[in-house]
């Protein structure tokens, strides 16, 4: 299940309500990104406030939707929850929540970092960082492309 | 064909969305760019480095030589940075 | 900080106490294990009903103290919170808690995955089970112990 | 000396703690066990395959050779299974 919002999220009840009621269960990892402080995501620039996330409404739920299928695929997993928020985020806020549960907790704690490495590097967003020289937007980073890669099936792989 | 901008992009277009009449000549993602281009300095801009400038036809990413055809939702975007 | 308790836990309000007011933390990773109903962790055996885990009190704190300093030396991790209960628990109940906060998410990721694998496997707690045929106790498992082995320094390693 | 059993070793001894004073010649944990063995059929059944008895000396894992002295807390246990 995917979800964009403007809203804030309420991990612990949004975990309850996904797993509730499947005993089969035996794992649920999560991820939860926060707005930090200080430390921008471009390095040639300085973050000293809010951020400001920009979607595309329709084609980002899709592609919430294909990456949540793609994990369903590689792992054998009972539910799944992507939450993201969209608009200005202060220092300290949650923006995005993957859950993942499963029988067992490899397939849990695999998926779920598949998925926020996916979605902190390919997912339909675009981030407008308060620096000290006014708003920036940031650019697409080569270390985050490092960390998708690790995912995809290498080119010499055998089929 | 409606015409969809974000980020940068719809900072130097001065719109995020509009709604325009393909001309016959114009077939392809690329056509259409040098087509918006002449249409005033705010697109010159936005379109002025390829290189990081994305496109999607019907909510799906595209390469610049893809078809375009009225009916079309074509949305221009800088590379993503994520959430 | 390690809680080795009887009750249960609220996984959003601990989530939100640990890492509160600290915006230097840009992700949170955590992990609930739950008692799983139906797949017994011996595959000889048949868990039909509840669990019950005994501990060492006073070993198993200092144990679970000593994980969280090792994850701690090996990641730059801004909060730990390790919570382990005890006693008799149904199928569908949380057994275990593991977050971790950092200011990179694969800090955050890795000493997540790192400390479930050593509570599931090396920590001091033992497992009745019950079966069909009564309460049983749980074996130690050869393929847990691959699962953390994947965290030790290889023999032939590099000094 | 503290003695301590858990999970079906204490059900085999059929307690889960005891204090006991230490002979003089009892200096290592296989010395103890050997001297618990002797004392009742319960502690037989429990140290009857030492491949799956584990032991800690004030609260540390050991070797079966470690020593042992008045004072000590010493847990006996089967391999954890973790939880």
């Amino acid at each position: 299940m995917i979800r964009v919002q403007r809203e804030d999220f309420d991990v612990g009840a949004e975990i309850k309500r996904l797993t509730a009621g499947n005993h089969g269960i035996g794992g649920i990892a999560s991820f939860i990104g926060t707005v930090r402080e200080g430390a921008s995501h471009d390095a040639a620039s300085t973050q000293i406030g809010a951020i400001t996330l920009e979607h595309y409404p329709g084609m980002t739920e899709r592609q919430l939707e294909a990456i949540e299928a793609e994990a369903r695929t590689r792992w054998p997993l009972d539910a799944v929850l992507i939450i993201h928020r969209f608009g200005r985020l202060e220092p300290g806020e949650q923006i995005v929540l993957v859950v993942t549960a499963s029988s067992h907790r490899q397939a849990a704690l695999e998926s779920c970092a598949f998925l926020i490495d996916w979605l902190k590097t390919k997912a339909p967003f675009w981030k407008l960082e308060d620096t000290g020289e006014g708003a920036k937007w940031v650019e697409a980073r080569a270390s985050d492309d490092a960390a998708t890669a690790r995912w995809q099936p290498k080119p010499n792989a055998a089929e | 064909m409606k015409l969809l901008y974000f980020a940068w992009l719809r900072q130097r277009v001065g719109h995020g969305a509009e709604d325009v009449a393909l001309p016959p000549e114009v077939r392809t993602v690329r056509e259409l760019i040098d087509w918006l281009k002449a249409r005033g300095p705010g697109y010159g801009q936005a379109f002025e480095d390829l290189r990081v400038v994305r496109a999607a036809v019907n909510q799906d990413y595209v390469g610049l030589d893809h078809p375009v055809k009225n009916g079309d939702e074509i949305a221009f975007f800088p590379p993503v940075t994520g959430g």
